[in-house]
């Protein structure tokens, strides 16, 4: 693998993005309103990287909120054509541990699937991930917890982190070394500090104990206040439940897929109109499990990266956090009730 | 629609109550009082019966102007549905309003079975009023879904 | 393929059957002469352009792979549409997806075959696999039952099947009508009151979720372990291919999964 | 402890209810959230201040189908929606115990809420026990709907266009408001599809101005949709500008008078035709 980081000064970012703008779709952090969300790079605009959690999940860059699957003349009887997957080259600059763990999580539902999805395929390769080590963790951040780190580089094509008097870039992959070629970049024998993070904690319980607590009143509990909107699951990295649906204006028809999510009554409903996740406990029960359960059985790692995007949203201040450790202490009050009996 | 177009004949939709105004529009046919061609005419019950998700519909699907009409206040056939809708018709006023639709492109009347002449200058004067909209972007107007 | 999955394939409507007043089948074959090679159980996304895609069990599938029938009750506005597409027009067809029945695996055990209105719809190509084969099988009882004697489906197969000696067959209705000399009465209750016994044999239950539920329930009392009965949920899928999620039992996903599961491979509320 | 929290005690602990819907400071978050308090929790943790947003009234269909009599701690708006709901025999009476302390106003996003400007009860309409004297209120008379009607008609789509495209339709919006119920929303019925499930703008206004429009004349302004938007949608405005009609041209007040019928479900014979060409 490559060598050691590279130094960028401070003053020579507007050049530098400048310079990976001149070949690619250039997309970074801009803020918009009170939050963080991704936007397209423009030539010359002051552009400042948050040193942690960005409230707006990349994700709709890999999965669009829209997006359409085939185009048809509603006035002809058949006539379906594929959209063709996007293939000009792009670099999304920015994103978080979290945020790129949530990118590897889609991997495996959409391209490690006996179908995979090749729109979804083809924006994976003509992106290269310019991923940032966080120096700090916000109240909300849990990567730790998660089994991942701020300073995690898994899925990252070139990570780079802050530095006293700059950034400091480092290429992962070999492709992408030529991206760090600009002259703006000097070798350095620096290196970003090391910090103590916090300690991994098993807030969680594991996959089989939660499995225990299918059928206990624990969720009809937790879902009491839940209002079941579909906040936490759009903000989610990894949530990527989606519906299909056929649009017509005039001459021009579109299948698209847009997001959906668990927590809606509509979801689960079948035509017939029977719902077998009618009540919140159950929609509640699903979201959580998925997270921390199943995600473990259908794609061998766990759907939360501890982004805690779920707990800044939340209409009631709900934390699924915490709730995984509301379900621990239920885990453990069930074993202790096993031992006396 | 191009503008020039659409200067010609603004594109109307008329949600018309079938036991007066329905009637009034029938009778400006038979008459032959002359009214816009471009008035498309979906003919309710009941003027409580639109249902304002019917007008904000209406703008989505690019109409340039709504038009509802119903029997006059007391001549409702079922005694009170115009009552009704003159309140959800205030409503909707508002809320499309609020968001940006020119106040022109609806207007909400009571045509009776006889006033075939009203409903036909009721149309013309609406269809001209809709001109001034010639080659302005439709507010509310669904964007083409291919960019 | 440059495309995604989700785009289907055209196919043309070849023959339009009226089976009950709301339901119908529909034989086509695929634009581009290709076979369908779907086993009993594997079920296709249909899709009418401009009004969505849904789930359907092949419902037959000729000898020669190439024409196959989904039948379709009217619920909504996609199969609204279907309804009233004619012969010779063209749907959009994806799959087939999903596990079939293991046919295979119940050679030399007895099947059962239990279908409520419309759930006998999947069940029909089990019907035809074992009667192809009815040497490995040493019988096929079949129990079907509709709201009224209208809405029995395949009426023409059904008329067949009782001529086979080989098959026992029972149909019920829910409420008597005249002109009606069979059994009266909800499927979970005649298959009690027939006694099916487990004698190793598979059940096969397809209907309504609150059939399937008070079947099993019968079944139990009368000795047969969850092991031995199956079941398809096509109901609930979407996407058909393990992607937009809504299908999920638990960790399982009915469309990759499933649709066939036996009974005790999915909680008894998920159904 | 404060006259809420032993009033809350002696209720819970008299068994007169079942269960007590109240805020709560939560230590994981540091934040107060909604919590239902049972007869073995400790009703001093209860919290009553600028923190307590959310509109517990939204709760009590889905809790009252559950336990026999319910309390619930409830702010001004709160209980005017709470009115409308039992208007709209959402919920009896029988089964719940109002608590209605003296609302001084809330904060979102550490600004004073602009609800709170033009409110007209500052303590629950519906009160079985009233906590404080009852606080005046300055009405600010739909001040913030000022800049909107400053607007031109293409300025106004301009602003709301830019605002409903934002939206991820969540329903947050529709999940916060108690008044929100339907067992099957006009935006998940499959047919006639009003309102189209993908994202896009004009998607998205149906929806806003449905949504408008469906809360019209009942509408308590407690300003949770816009609260709760992870978007930052202005969504009251569309509300208050229907509720100013409604306040002038109907002289309804939602929520306030407790026999008063929406008007919208209502109608007066002598209502002027002028109400249809009413401008904002």
């Amino acid at each position: 693998m490559s060598a050691g980081w590279k130094l960028l000064k401070r003053g020579d970012l507007g050049a530098f993005l400048d310079s990976l703008a001149a070949g690619a779709e250039l997309w970074v952090p801009r803020r918009k309103g009170t939050r963080w969300d991704f936007d397209q790079y423009e030539k010359g605009t002051d552009t400042t990287f948050p040193t942690s959690i960005i409230e707006v999940s990349a994700k709709a860059l890999f999965f669009p909120r829209r997006r359409p699957i085939a185009r048809f003349n509603p006035k002809a009887k058949w006539s379906v054509e594929p959209v063709e997957p996007a293939s000009e080259p792009r670099i999304v600059m920015g994103m978080h541990p979290c945020d790129v763990a949530g990118v590897r999580y889609m991997d495996r539902v959409f391209l490690a699937n006996d179908h995979p999805d090749r729109l979804y395929e083809a924006e994976r390769n003509r992106t290269t991930i310019i991923g940032m080590r966080c120096s700090e963790m916000k109240p909300t951040c849990h990567c730790t917890d998660r089994n991942l780190s701020p300073d995690e580089t898994e899925g990252m094509d070139v990570v780079f982190a802050e530095a006293e008097d700059g950034l400091l870039f480092r290429a992962l992959t070999e492709k992408d070394e030529r991206l760090l070629g600009s002259p703006l970049l000097a070798a350095t024998d620096a290196k970003p500090e090391a910090k103590e993070w916090p300690k991994g904690r098993h807030l969680v319980p594991g996959p089989d104990e939660l499995m225990d607590l299918y059928d206990d009143d624990f969720w009809l509990e937790a879902s009491d206040i839940c209002l079941t909107c579909g906040a936490c699951t759009f903000a989610c990295p990894t949530c990527t439940c989606y519906l299909v649906a056929d649009e017509k204006f005039g001459d021009e028809g579109e299948r698209v897929t847009a997001w959906d999510s668990c927590q809606f009554l509509s979801y689960s409903r079948e035509t017939s109109g029977h719902n077998p996740r009618r009540s919140n406990a159950a929609r509640l029960r699903n979201r959580t499990l998925d997270k921390f359960a199943y995600s473990f059985h259908k794609h061998g790692m766990s759907s939360c990266t501890g982004c805690g995007r779920c707990v800044l949203i939340c209409p009631i201040q709900r934390s699924f956090p915490q709730l995984g450790t509301k379900l621990k202490e239920r885990v453990e009050e069930k074993k202790s009730k096993a031992r006396v009996s | 629609m191009s503008a020039p177009e659409m200067a010609r004949d603004p594109k109307i939709l008329a949600f018309l109550c079938r036991w007066c105004s329905y009637a009034g529009a029938d009778l400006a046919g038979t008459s032959r009082f002359s009214y816009p061609p471009n008035v498309r005419i979906v003919q309710v019950p009941c003027s409580g019966r639109v249902d304002p998700v019917m007008i904000f519909k209406a703008f989505v699907e690019g109409y340039d102007g709504v038009l509802v009409a119903g029997c006059h206040p007391g001549d409702c056939h079922y005694g009170t549905g115009n009552y009704h809708a003159r309140r959800k018709l205030a409503v909707a006023r508002r809320l499309l309003e609020t968001v940006g639709v020119h106040p022109d492109r609806m207007l909400f009347t009571w045509v009776s079975a006889a006033e075939g002449r009203k409903f036909a200058e009721v149309c013309t004067t609406f269809a001209e009023g809709l001109k001034q909209f010639a080659g302005r972007p439709k507010t509310l107007a669904r964007e083409a879904l291919a960019k | 393929m440059a495309t995604t999955e989700l785009v289907p394939r055209p196919a043309t409507l070849v023959k339009v059957t009226n089976e009950s007043a709301d339901v119908m089948s529909f034989e086509m074959e695929l634009g581009d002469g290709s076979s369908m090679d779907s086993l009993p159980g594997q079920f296709v996304e249909v899709s009418v352009q401009g009004y969505g895609e849904a789930t359907f069990a092949v419902s037959r599938l000729a000898a020669d792979h190439k024409r196959f029938a989904v039948s379709v009750k009217r619920m909504g506005h996609l199969t609204k549409m279907l309804h009233r597409a004619a012969e010779g027009e063209v749907v959009g067809v994806r799959g087939p997806y999903g596990k079939p029945f293991p046919v295979e695996d119940w050679k030399g055990r007895g099947v059962v075959i239990i279908g409520g209105g419309i759930g006998l719809a999947p069940l029909r190509p089990v019907v035809d696999y074992i009667l192809g084969h009815k040497t490995d099988y040493p019988g096929l009882e079949i129990v079907f039952g509709a709201r009224t004697p209208g809405d029995l489906l395949f009426k023409e197969d059904l008329a067949a099947w009782a001529r086979d000696s080989f098959i026992k067959l029972h149909t019920t209705i829910d409420f008597p009508a005249e002109g009606w000399n069979s059994r009266v009465g909800f499927v979970p209750v005649v298959a009690k009151d027939l006694g099916l016994k487990p004698d190793n044999r598979v059940a096969v239950v397809c209907g309504p979720p609150i059939m399937i539920k008070l079947t099993a329930v019968a079944l139990r009392e009368s000795g047969w372990p969850d092991e031995s009965i199956y079941t398809t949920l096509e109901a609930k899928m979407q996407c058909g291919i393990g992607q937009c999620g809504r299908c999920n039992i638990g960790s399982k996903l009915v469309c990759r999964d499933g649709p066939v599961f036996r009974l005790d491979q999915i909680p008894s509320d998920s159904l | 402890m404060t006259e809420l929290q032993q009033k809350a005690r002696e209720l819970l602990d008299k068994g007169e209810i079942d269960a007590l819907l109240a805020w709560k400071v939560d230590p994981g978050i540091g934040d107060v959230r909604p919590t239902l308090f049972k007869k073995d929790d400790d009703a001093a943790e209860i919290v009553f201040d600028e923190r307590c947003v959310h509109n517990l009234a939204n709760y009590l269909p889905t809790l009252t189908a559950r336990y026999n009599r319910v309390g619930v701690v409830l702010k001004g708006c709160d209980g005017r929606s709470l009115t409308t709901l039992l208007i709209e025999h959402r919920i009896s009476k029988n089964s719940i115990v109002a608590l209605a302390p003296a609302c001084e106003g809330v904060n979102v996003n550490g600004a004073r809420a602009q609800k709170c400007d033009d409110c007209p009860t500052a303590t629950s309409p519906v009160a079985d026990y009233e906590f404080g004297a009852r606080l005046a209120r300055g009405d600010a008379e739909f001040k913030q709907l000022e800049r909107i009607e400053k607007m031109s008609p293409e300025e106004r789509w301009q602003f709301f266009a830019e605002q409903f495209a934002k939206c991820r339709r969540c329903y947050a919006c529709r999940q916060v408001c108690p008044l929100c119920y339907c067992e099957l929303c006009i935006a998940d019925q499959p047919e006639p599809r009003w309102i189209e499930p993908s994202r896009k703008l004009s998607a998205n206004a149906m929806w806003h101005l449905v949504r408008a429009y469906h809360l019209a004349g009942r509408c308590s302004d407690c300003g949770e949709c816009t609260r709760a938007c992870p978007e930052g949608i202005p969504i009251r405005l569309l509300n208050i500008a229907v509720e100013k009609l409604v306040r002038e041209q109907f002289g309804v007040r939602p929520g306030t008078k407790p026999d008063e019928l929406p008007p919208l479900v209502t109608l007066a014979k002598d209502d002027s035709d002028e109400v249809m060409a009413e401008h904002l």
